[in-house]
């Protein structure tokens, strides 16, 4: 599987370099009717995101009395993947929705909203890698865009190593036969990691490497979703 | 209670956002979008914003048609497109929208599906039309058909090697000889009114789905909305569809 | 699949002519336990019908408070067809229940039932073509049957178009073959209609045409609904 | 409260119907009667009536029975059938019903399954028997059982070529050797009844179920119902049922 | 598939006399946070079993006013069996489940708890014949163990009938290869049957017995529970 | 409310069942103790019980890996070995449970999967591990990565006759070429513990899941728990579960 060449005198096989992030863009409220929505595109990989909430939560029994709930679903268009992917949910998918919950979870006051759900959908439109990290940056946008309060925003990315060379931002090729790849978050004010998951085989050493470049990349992306906070409540 | 406003302003002969009673909103049409489909439109009705994409594959064809390709239509109302969807099975909503589609394609013949064949009764393409939708603004029945048929116009058939698919290279488009148009005539009170929004639906008495060829001919009809449809309102109803069906076909 | 040919000399493979109903059967009151039911044969298609309630709606939270609902399950006997169904809903008896639903539903006060749900249930026992119309004429008979305060019955029947030639209540194997099939339903006394599904290739006149002969077969089929209801409440 | 009526009457001997304790109310078979199906039966015991239809098809056989056709047995609890029935996937009581008649039929060797194979390891027949509930007023296992047996001696092995069937044509019968027939002895205080009517059912203190073939042998046994059973009335239950096993069985 | 001889020179293909039951082992209190559990293995079929409660009923609407109900699981582990058994319900746990639930509802004063649950798993391990009188066992003790009000023990066991011969506690492959089985249980105090099921072909004679037979050998299987139940206690 | 009294003695540099921070509760490994298995295992960490066993078959290889074996990890949380456990399909806990196990021992290259083809494309062994939960006190995850690789270990590869499995004879061992093991590192206010009982378990602010292998490497990562994690405690973290893996390794 790991024949061909992913590292060609320095460069990807995108052309980018090793700690070069892919061409990204960020949009708000692309849904009418949900309370804030953004589309994030990390190169060919399209998440949109919606948060519909804070809103009540039935059945009752599901209610928390002293908090609210977070829920995520984050799901895979059929069509977003090569061969075509059966609709709803399987356990690659449930257990990611779960990993984006807890990325998510630390930056919202969500003791303020007792009895009360905020749900937040993930919806990934085309897949070239580092799905799940781009899902969790149009989250966090949808939430800040909903008014949602929260201590921090999130932001996201894969970091990994091909060819023996560690990268940030892995594209779909890459990421199907990296040595390794690494899925991040981080509460950049905080300077705190909220997500953190890796597949591979690394040394201690390579690890933290890794992690370092991955709060790089993840301040860049910050600085990108303050731009278009900032932009768009500027133009209302 | 937009809604209520809304209706306010058709008994007074206008609409909530001040277009003409058969006149749709601001129509985009945008294909190719997704490189990992074999075909892809996103269509844009105002804000009512529908993606379909076309996956082909291989497989075995359906027992009593050996020689002929397999289309399947599906839809996902994602819960993150409206507040009131609901994560789960597709809802009886879905599924009717996705049977019109279907319907609207298969009935007119639009895809070819004898050339699909590849080995009679062991081996065909199978084309999934999914559908998607991002936004809920209303009409998403006539946005989820003009997506589908853009995106199958725009599909390709993918290259074989010893029968099997060789993903990312293709060799030549989907064959798709006609251009099914749906179009939806809902009546609100003695009114007719196309390309209802979101608080439109909610007022509308009833409605007639109506699938128009490029012959003009009628290719699937439901009639939909809780209240009956009087027998003079039809011929109406399909001179409009016939005539409105011209207009979007001219866009994909 | 259109070689046989389904009308030789103006008549059709079962020696019917183009505007001839099948041999029809009504029977009521043929589930014990039902508020009301009936059986309805069109030739060999068989559905019995039977509607519980006016009952209490559970769990409560499906309970619409200024007014009462009406279920509706279609569903096919696995031996009704040539090659056996498994059992449970698949996609088109998903679709039929709510075309049936809202065939029915304009008939029946439901605002008198606040939070009272209704349920009617059609089993077809064998399928010969014009399932979904032998379901309705058989519910319509059983909710009267039920005492269900209604505005009007609903009569329903299938036209289609076999060999160029516009017929009446297509069998299965008109319905296989034909170029066009419709299913219709009308109030009859109101002169409305209530259901409309068309699949084919029709011109406008055709349709006009088809609409006409099916109003004018639902008038035949509302004459027998009517006959044996009143034989019933004589028998009574 | 019809029940405690009935629970009454039974105290003194009597039945809500008139019947005998160990009689059955008047018991209708049809056969032959759905037309797509390869074999049909329709039973009726007083009110209570149950379709049974049989569907041969083909298909591999289980890995561990390589030369034996297959049966299945599925039953339907239609909601249509009575107002404590629900949609959904079969119940505790359907399944038990099912493996029932599953079991009488199986373990009695009725049908000739090493008859049923085409292709060793390959293709064999496969029988399905579906049951379908109608009108739910009491005794459903002996109807169902009843009729399942009767469907199945009315089935036809449908006709072959290449190993695929032609549908609507048929070859021979399917082979039956036996007729096993499903009895159900009740206790209610200390009397044994046969064919509790839907009323006397809740009345009921424990059951057994208990299938016989033609040779007086007993094939399957189930006790039901919340109550235990006295060892002592074991023998008694079992005389019961093979003398009105045979009654039965000369309808069929 | 009946081929195989399971009776050679009076003796079983595991050593054993027609009336000898296999090697009985039986332990308490094998979950922590259960109110009891127990494990029973017949030989090397292997069963735990606990209960949960007397524990509140939720959703509101399954409980009943008037008693409390009892709900049993039984299930097979995937590596229990030969073949994999891919996990959840079928068809045959569902029907087990259920008589389970017979066998052992009559011994508990149910009427005691009203709106309450009683929940009652067993998980096979390992299965190796006799797998449901073998969970019938475990439970029967958890419920002792939890401390749950009873009139009665249940002891349950197999019985069968193997080339000609007449058997008790049937192993895997006797099962298997078996002209009948019978699954049995009783109240050994109260002298009455809870659970019985045949399969294969017997005359009346041979039913009663096995009867005979199946309560002599509950009787040694009850011994063995009070003995365990006593030891415990003492234990404590 | 035991786990507030756990909380206030870790505060206290204390552990509420006397054990150091970096120590786990005995460990008992019992393998080849289910005999329909081809592998299996038994650990416990004090109470907490959990059992592995390894079922292998043959199958179709994956389209993207036709020349390998097959690998799946599946869980089941049974209502048996805890009350807040639910019968039904995994929950998202058991899901994850079952996903950080399967990483571990398929990134690690731990199973030659290679050496587990049959005829490429057609045929290949499938391996199955379950982890079935028997007693829930805690740290559930360690378990079951431990269980899971003992029982891989343990396993044998079944006898083939004509590419099909000959039940209960058996040809070699499984290969396995590395022993990776989990250890999950949790934080407790400022400090660090290993296997944290149930009660503990309400209390840590986080966790983070660490797979080793023999070499030293890291083969898999998941943060776990509510809380975030601070970059510094990262080091220290890999630092004690790259020391603790040795120790357990030894066990297996």
């Amino acid at each position: 599987m790991k024949e061909e060449k992913l590292m060609v005198d320095g460069k990807r096989i995108d052309g980018r370099l090793p700690e070069q992030l892919r061409d990204i863009k960020m949009k708000l409220n692309v849904v009418t009717r949900a309370n804030g929505s953004a589309e994030v595109k990390f190169g060919k990989t399209t998440a949109i995101a919606s948060v519909h909430g804070p809103r009540a939560l039935f059945p009752r029994y599901l209610q928390e009395s002293g908090t609210g709930i977070l829920r995520i679903r984050y799901n895979m268009a059929p069509f977003s993947v090569n061969d075509r992917k059966s609709p709803g949910p399987d356990r690659r998918s449930t257990e990611i929705s779960k990993v984006i919950r807890l990325a998510l979870g630390p930056t919202i006051f969500l003791e303020d909203f007792p009895k009360i759900t905020i749900d937040g959908f993930a919806e990934i439109i085309e897949a070239d890698g580092s799905t799940r990290v781009t899902a969790i940056n149009a989250l966090s946008l949808a939430l800040a865009a909903a008014g949602i309060p929260m201590e921090d925003l999130v932001a996201s990315c894969s970091v990994g190593k091909i060819d023996g060379t560690l990268v940030v931002d892995l594209n779909g090729k890459e990421d199907n036969n990296s040595e390794a790849d690494m899925a991040f978050a981080m509460l950049p004010n905080k300077g705190v990691i909220s997500l953190l998951q890796m597949d591979g085989a690394l040394t201690k050493k390579e690890v933290l490497k890794l992690l370092q470049s991955a709060k790089e990349s993840c301040m860049k992306i910050y600085e990108m979703q303050i731009k278009v906070l900032k932009d768009f409540y500027k133009g209302e | 209670m937009e809604e209520l406003y809304a209706l306010e302003l058709i008994h007074k002969g206008k609409r909530i956002d001040g277009r003409k009673f058969d006149e749709f909103r601001a129509i985009e049409i945008s294909t190719n979008i997704i490189s990992t489909a074999e075909g892809s439109a996103k269509v844009k009705f105002g804000e009512t914003e529908v993606i379909a994409g076309v996956k082909i594959g291989t497989g075995k064809p359906f027992p009593d048609t050996p020689d002929r390709g397999i289309l399947i239509v599906n839809t996902e109302f994602t819960p993150m497109a409206s507040p009131e969807f609901e994560a789960g099975p597709p809802s009886e909503n879905a599924v009717e929208l996705s049977r019109i589609v279907d319907r609207g394609i298969r009935e007119s013949d639009a895809i070819e599906l004898d050339k699909l064949c590849l080995v009679e009764g062991e081996n065909v393409f199978s084309t999934f039309v999914d559908i998607h939708i991002i936004n809920h603004h209303g009409n998403l029945q006539d946005a989820a058909s003009l997506a589908s048929i853009a995106a199958l116009r725009n599909a390709r058939l993918p290259k074989l090697e010893n029968d099997k698919i060789v993903r990312g290279e293709y060799d030549k488009p989907l064959p798709v000889a006609f251009t099914p148009i749906n179009i939806t005539v809902s009546k609100v009170g003695d009114n007719f009114i196309l390309d209802p929004n979101y608080d439109e639906e909610k007022i509308l008495d009833s409605k007639l789905s109506i699938s128009v060829r490029d012959d003009d001919k009628i290719c699937a009809l439901q009639k939909q909305g809780v209240n009956e449809i009087k027998f003079e309102d039809i011929e109406r109803m399909l001179d409009t569809a016939i005539e409105k069906s011209k207009e979007l076909r001219k866009l994909v």
